[in-house]
């Protein structure tokens, strides 16, 4: 489908359409790398805790389904295959390709966040979430509770990040499927894949972490 | 990020990559290292993530300043780790009590 | 595919583009936005200020009198160092020296992302106002550290509340140090290379790479805290085995480079006066540029030193003991190659070199008296006294204030169009700096005899220093206000400012003064480095005058 | 008002080390200030716009000298380190001989208790001469037990022992602070050490009659919590003897471990153990010990570890 002539609009302070493309990739380069140093307080606190309170850790951790956390891996990383896709698309100027293709990493987005909300749920039932009604019968229920509260803060910020994956996804898609030339969006569609494929590092890094504790037991 | 566009082949392939260690790193996990299984359950993970990072995020086909603030994160990210750490596991070495 | 450029305006100056509040309050115009900062930063400033001045009137007297309860010195401290430290000094030379000039040094039309830039001011003014809604009712009293135990269980002030407005303004710095890197490494115009770059923009470029790697972990740590609080459970709780030492150490991992963002911006401006008014290259352009990367980056290992009685380990206070004494080695270097530079100068003491001059005299007290902070062996006796505050009021009010005068008079003729009056800005320059000694000298004698911070009452032979240090409060005060009076004035009858009323190099004054929006008329072409100054010629030119 | 000290009083052995050290760092202070001013100066001065002096070529880069003023700056920091490090080191080492007091730290009073029994409020009374060790705690929020006359201070933190030591060298009466902010009345919460001769000490100990060692309220205590069932020789539950137990190598199983590892049996260890006895648990023992999380005080877990201590010293003399 051969792009129309189609102009990109240029913002009066480049001199040319590769210094502003330079721009916006340097820009969310150097965004995701503030994005690792906010995630880095909380894996600053999880090293620690992780180092003094070790056998909590063990416990606490065989208590989240291990099967449930590597579906959910294996969808987000499909998630990552269908954006760097989609990223493909937009250059070659599929316009349709590149549609199908940003639904599917929304669909998938929406995969990991259900199987998340069961997993809560299924935490809620066995009052494992922090607080008042925190049950937990084995040794040392404190720092059980400590491990549980690193899990809810570094899975739930993770998540929200993922929510506000979808909605970047969502209006790209939308300006995607509305515009004639995908020329325009070409930029947007490796910046917002920049984000999403982060999203994706995060939770590479967070399964093994919080789930494959010590679980050979 | 450059103009590169990335094969199809190579999309797939680096997906079966991660898919492969996935299974891995949970098959691993399944054996008793001691130590080890943090050490080996991480490698895995810094693969995944440099997969990621070089493929799909295009890092293999941009300019090298791209390499520099990729490379810029990870290092504060471990000066933050090393660090704090260095406090609490170097307490008790000395027997002063809280020191 | 051809290339649609937006439509560029005619050659008016930036002031006049637009008188209307719509075309100030939605301007994308990286010039407007300074100016817009600057407005709500001076604000900021004089209400710390005051917040400042009430607490030196309390301590006059060992005796808690001027305020009826502890509760409101308290929480009067935590409001001067809440906004000093966010709202003034964090901000005040990137955003709006930074946010005016970087541009226009660099040959460029604009920063990377301009509606980025406005939304960053959006965003600072949203903190502000949430903080100031925190004080009014009934304001905080953790001090501006929110140390963890008491910040998060057992202060009963609306501590989520300063934490919320902390964390947003936290973002505005973000996107500003993300917008002056970006800038930076893409907007250079023809012939500007690294070499070329003036040490005003290294220093922006420096004092970005450490808002963009420190403040998102300041972000992270108060919304533990405010989570905390919120839900009563959180990682910092001792009933769950919490360590409040991890607190300290993710909030001084913030706040130790913190104190790096606000004084090299400062630097920066030093590095721009001293060559201009002793007609001279700086000397070891390559050294300060390297010093100001390597505080930027060893600045981010030394953080261990506000924790040596703390419940730190003792070999983790000894590594970052021996890592604090080496980032004292840059700033040393800095000090070495100002001083240099005046050897073989033609110097002039204007008020901009008044103020640089005194920077350089009270940076370099404050600095070295960090030593004594670093050093395992005093450190135990002199932390959480005085003398801690005396050494980084040294470094903040002597250098960084100071610096920010002296580059807002230097710039003065190329922001506003109009020359301030030299009379009145030696006279202030000088007031600030005898107020200051007097205010703060005394404070390093009190920390050593060991007066606590934060105390609202204290023991009775520590008052004759008090009150000298009082007094000198009130000298700086008016020392503040004058400049404030004066450069107000001059916006109204100061003389008509020249292009390059300094005769300095640098691109922002080969363009007109106050510059038009898009900088320049067309766009410039670099061809030699930066302070390419002649002391002879200097000479000549005076015998030419006279 | 007007004799108002300059440079605090010195009472301890420690405050000449730390003193010995603020004074080199002065020096090397000084010495570059005065360094950086003179030339400052001599520089203003000679080369101000309209002298008639030489300006040809002024150099604007000098490698040999740019490296001097790293090398020599460094060379001066690192010594300065060395030195400080050590008396940093002998700050905090408590000598062995060491008299212990007990400090519980709380919203705004430091509750101090001597071996003996006698409990202050604020107020610290030591003989001369003799090393003192507080073995400090807080209930609450972060304060910090500060006497400048010695030159030292340490945090409390809640949930964890931290010591200061020092050794007074001059009868007197000196300031105690609370350094670390810790709300409404911190700046109130402040008192005084006094330093007395040996027989003062000796009589101030007995005035207001004769009061139960520390050691023996701890053992009332043990009793009273009927811990003696299983840690007494009765043995109703087998539980480690804890005879001679303090300060010896302890072999502890964690969870998930599966060769003990050695830890040694501290306040620190009493005090977890007594908290949440599964965590460091004894090699060869059930995990059946209920914790006593909120039925002990801090004062209480303090006069407990004072009992085990005293139990544990006269056996070890005896094995």
């Amino acid at each position: 489908m051969a792009t129309t002539e189609a102009a990109l609009i240029l913002a009066p302070q480049f001199d040319d359409a590769e210094q502003q493309h330079d721009s916006d990739s340097l820009g969310m380069w150097v965004f995701l790398v503030t994005e690792v140093m906010f995630f880095g307080g909380l894996f600053a606190a999880y090293a620690v805790y992780r180092y003094l309170d070790f056998p909590a850790f063990v416990a606490a951790s065989r208590r989240l389904s291990v099967t449930l956390g590597a579906i959910n891996t294996a969808v987000l990383l499909t998630s990552s295959l269908t954006m760097a896709l989609a990223v493909r698309a937009v250059q070659l100027g599929r316009r349709r390709e590149l549609v199908y293709l940003l639904l599917a990493t929304i669909s998938l987005g929406a995969v990991f966040l259900g199987i998340k909300a069961y997993e809560y749920y299924d935490d809620y039932l066995h009052h494992l979430i922090p607080g008042s009604r925190f049950a937990f019968d084995g040794p040392f229920p404190a720092r059980v509770e400590m491990f549980f509260v690193l899990y809810f803060f570094m899975t739930g910020l993770h998540a929200f990040h993922l929510i506000v994956g979808i909605i970047m996804v969502g209006i790209i898609t939308f300006l995607a499927w509305r515009r004639r030339s995908v020329v325009q969006g070409t930029t947007q569609v490796e910046l917002v894949g920049l984000y999403w494929h982060f999203i994706d590092l995060v939770w590479i890094f967070l399964y093994p972490m919080l789930y494959l504790v010590d679980i050979h037991r | 990020m450059s103009d590169a566009i990335v094969p199809l082949r190579t999309n797939f392939a680096v997906f079966g990559g991660l898919m492969v260690l996935l299974l891995a790193t949970v098959g691993l996990a399944r054996f008793d290292l001691g130590r080890g299984n943090l050490i080996v359950a991480m490698t895995i993970a810094a693969i995944k993530a440099l997969l990621v990072l070089l493929y799909f995020m295009h890092l293999k086909y941009s300019h090298r300043l791209t390499w520099v603030v990729a490379v810029a994160g990870i290092i504060w990210l471990s000066l933050l780790l090393l660090l704090t750490l260095s406090d609490f596991t170097s307490r008790g070495w000395i027997d002063v009590p809280g020191k | 595919m051809t290339l649609v450029r937006e439509p560029v305006t005619a050659h008016e100056d930036y002031l006049d583009a637009g008188y209307s509040l719509k075309s100030w309050l939605l301007t994308t115009d990286h010039k407007r936005i300074g100016l817009l900062y600057m407005a709500s930063i001076t604000f900021f400033f004089f209400v710390g200020g005051a917040a400042a001045t009430i607490m030196r009137l309390e301590l006059m007297t060992p005796r808690g009198d001027v305020l009826y309860t502890p509760d409101s010195y308290n929480r009067l401290f935590t409001l001067h160092g809440v906004i000093m430290v966010w709202f003034f000094l964090i901000p005040s030379i990137p955003a709006v020296l930074g946010n005016f000039l970087l541009p226009i040094m660099i040959g460029a039309r604009d920063l990377a992302f301009p509606r980025l830039n406005l939304l960053s001011w959006y965003i600072y003014i949203v903190g502000g106002l949430l903080v100031l809604g925190v004080l009014i009712f009934g304001g905080v009293d953790t001090g501006w550290t929110f140390y963890v135990p008491f910040s998060s269980m057992f202060s009963n002030t609306n501590v989520i509340g300063a934490a919320v407005g902390v964390f947003i303004v936290g973002f505005s710095s973000i996107l500003t140090g993300l917008n002056f890197i970006v800038t930076t490494h893409t907007m250079r115009c023809e012939g500007m290379t690294w070499e070329r770059l003036p040490l005003f923009v290294w220093s922006m470029y420096a004092t970005s790479l450490i808002l963009v790697l420190a403040t998102p972990v300041l972000a992270i740590t108060l919304a533990l805290l405010a989570a905390e609080r919120i839900w009563g459970v959180g990682i910092f709780d001792p009933k769950l085995g919490g360590d409040p030492v991890l607190f300290q150490h993710l909030f001084w991992f913030y706040s130790h480079p913190a104190v790096y963002v606000m004084i090299l911006p400062g630097f920066g401006v030093i590095s721009e006066i001293v060559p201009c008014f002793s007609r001279r290259t700086i000397f070891g352009y390559k050294f300060m540029a390297g010093a100001l990367l390597t505080i930027a980056l060893v600045g981010f290992v030394v953080w261990g030193h506000h924790m040596f009685v703390s419940g730190q380990s003792m070999y983790a206070g000894m590594v970052f003991s021996l890592l604090s004494f080496i980032v004292a080695i840059p700033s040393g270097i800095k000090v070495f190659n100002w001083t240099a530079t005046l050897y073989k100068g033609s110097i002039r003491f204007d008020t901009p070199m008044l103020y640089a001059l005194g920077f350089i005299g009270l940076f370099t007290i404050g600095g070295l008296t960090g030593l004594v902070l670093a050093s395992l062996g005093v450190n135990p006796h002199v932390h959480d006294t005085y003398f801690v505050v005396a050494h980084f009021h040294y470094i903040m009010v002597g250098g960084m204030v100071m610096a920010y005068l002296g580059g807002i008079h230097f710039w003065w003729p190329k922001l506003s169009g109009r020359m301030y009056p030299e009379l009145w800005g030696k006279l202030a320059a000088l007031t600030v700096f005898i107020g200051f000694n007097l205010t703060f000298f005394p404070q390093f004698v009190l920390g050593y005899l060991g007066m606590p911070r934060r105390v609202y009452e204290y023991a009775p032979e520590f008052q004759v220093l008090n009150v000298m240090s009082t007094a000198g409060a009130s000298i700086l005060a008016v020392g503040y206000v004058l400049p404030l009076a004066y450069l107000l004035l001059s916006l109204r009858y100061g003389s008509r400012a020249t292009a390059n009323p300094w005769r300095a190099t640098g691109l922002e004054w080969q363009t007109e003064s106050p510059p038009p929006t898009e900088n320049f008329v067309e766009p410039p072409v670099v061809i030699e480095g930066p302070y390419a100054y002649s002391p002879e010629a200097a000479e000549e030119a005076d015998h030419g005058h006279h | 008002m007007w004799n108002f000290p300059l440079f605090p009083e010195r009472a301890s052995t420690g405050a000449h080390d730390v003193d010995f050290v603020f004074f080199c760092v002065m020096l090397v202070i000084l010495f570059f200030l005065g360094l950086i001013l003179s030339l400052f100066v001599t520089f203003l001065i000679r080369y101000r716009r309209g002298t008639k002096v030489n300006r040809s070529e002024p150099p604007d880069t000098n490698l040999k000298i740019e490296v001097a003023w790293v090398v020599i700056p460094l060379i001066i920091s690192i010594l300065l380190y060395v030195l400080a490090t050590s008396v940093f080191f002998r700050l905090y080492r408590a000598p062995g001989d060491a008299y212990v007091v007990n400090v519980v730290g709380k919203r705004w009073m430091f509750t101090l208790q001597h071996p003996e029994g006698k409990r202050e409020i604020n107020e610290l009374h030591v003989p001369i001469g003799r090393p003192v060790q507080l073995q400090m705690i807080s209930q609450d929020v972060i304060h910090s037990f500060f006497v400048p006359a010695f030159r030292t201070k340490q945090d409390l933190l809640p949930g964890r022992y931290t010591t200061l030591w020092f050794e007074p060298t001059k009868v007197g009466k000196y300031h105690l602070f609370c350094a670390e902010y810790c709300g409404t009345n911190h700046s109130r919460m402040a008192g005084s050490v006094y330093v007395m001769e040996p027989a003062d000490y000796e009589r101030w100990l007995e005035v207001g009659g004769s009061n139960i060692t520390l050691a023996k309220q701890g053992e009332a205590l043990f009793q009273a919590r009927h811990c003696g069932g299983c840690h007494g020789p009765s043995q109703a539950v087998r539980a480690p003897l804890l005879d001679g137990v303090y300060g010896s190598q302890v072999p502890v199983l964690r969870e998930g471990d599966k060769v003990p590892h050695f830890v040694a049996a501290d306040q620190r260890y009493i005090r977890d153990s007594i908290l949440e006895p599964k965590k460091e648990i004894v090699a060869g023992y059930e995990p059946l010990m209920p914790s006593y999380r909120d039925q002990l005080g801090e004062d209480d877990l303090l006069k407990l570890i004072a009992y085990i201590k005293s139990i544990g010293l006269g056996k070890e003399a005896a094995r």
